[in-house]
């Protein structure tokens, strides 16, 4: 699984991409979501308060209840600023 | 024609590119930097320009459309530069000016583009959710 | 700015021209000469340009704009040509957008242009005045 | 007063501009236009039917009722069709 993080989501966890094996028991976004906070205190604080993010999977915005699959591309960031 | 870049882009030419066989309006919308600080903007290669055709597809269903032009600037960009362009042509003003109304809400709210100002991330405004609402949910 | 002219406008110097300082959006209308056999302009010198900045005034205090401009074109036009560029700068896009429509549906029906076409003259269209009607009588 | 005619108008009355001398009784529009149609069959075709004409007093929109005065400027023209 591929996870991408933009803006300060980005920022504040040092890198644009990472590349993860996901475990059988990781169905939706937000089981994503358990998994990355329970491996390290900075995913903690970005994922604290998740009303502050947006989630796209394979670059569709979708809800944290979305299905996730190995091979998905999941992207992590703030709501939109452009136009 | 959508297009993503860092380069600026010449608003005359691409409303002219518009014009055309049965074009009788093109409503356009320019958005530039204002303040002092100028901005940054990153977006999301690839769901950028899938989130803005989608949209351009899901207008051209909702009114007859001739023509449109989305182009948005990412990267460093000075105070009073350009950011976006969208511009539609259609035979008469209203369906044009629908169009690009509607196709600015949805840059605004869904296109992935973040705006960083002066060091600080520029925050998402309740207004612009709103604006996108009128037009219900895709 | 307003002018009434038989020259045509470089759109993109025009919107240009409106962007400067507070200026996030300018938003605009070009009107183009549809079909094949061109139209003729006529119109009332003097009142035409009083009912234009007339409207413009009350544009101006129905929303908080930076700039405005109006050219429109009399006289002999060819297939494709420009007739009306209106284009309007604000801070923030909905003001541009609601004077730009504002000001095209009030030129459409009060400002004292004539098109012919063929040798007819066009008739005037009920959806015009209802459009105008939309932002209630001055 | 100048009488401005424009479009149509001006067409079938062959002059885009003339000069009168209103009587005393001339009070409205409305009472121009039968001073004019009582003075020419011409002026009877164009104001046939009012409804397809519209008038302006000194470079108002006015209404027919409006009224009007030896110095004025009255234009006679169909509805508009600029934009």
């Amino acid at each position: 699984m591929t996870l991408l993080y933009f803006a300060w989501v980005r920022q504040k966890l040092g890198k644009g991409q990472e590349e993860i094996e996901p475990s059988s028991e990781m169905k939706t976004v937000n089981d994503l979501i358990a998994w990355l906070v329970a491996r390290d205190a900075e995913y903690a604080e970005v994922f604290a308060d998740p009303s502050r993010l947006r989630v796209a999977v394979n670059q569709d915005h979708v809800s944290f209840d979305a299905p996730v699959h190995a091979n998905d591309e999941v992207a992590f960031f703030p709501p939109v600023t452009g136009g | 024609m959508i297009r993503v870049q860092s380069e600026d882009f010449d608003v005359g030419a691409e409303i002219a590119a518009l014009h055309g066989d049965g074009v009788g309006a093109v409503a356009s919308f320019t958005g530039a930097v204002r303040g002092d600080a100028g901005l940054t903007l990153e977006h999301y290669p690839g769901m950028t320009e899938r989130e803005i055709a989608r949209h351009v597809e899901e207008a051209r269903k909702r009114w007859p459309l001739l023509g449109v032009t989305i182009v948005h600037r990412i990267g460093r960009l000075e105070p009073g530069a350009n950011i976006v362009l969208v511009a539609v042509a259609s035979a008469h003003r209203d369906p044009a000016f629908r169009a690009c109304e509607f196709l600015m809400d949805y840059l605004k709210t869904k296109a992935p583009f973040w705006k960083r100002e002066g060091g600080e991330w520029v925050e998402a405004k309740a207004s612009d959710e709103d604006a996108a609402k009128r037009w219900s949910q895709l």
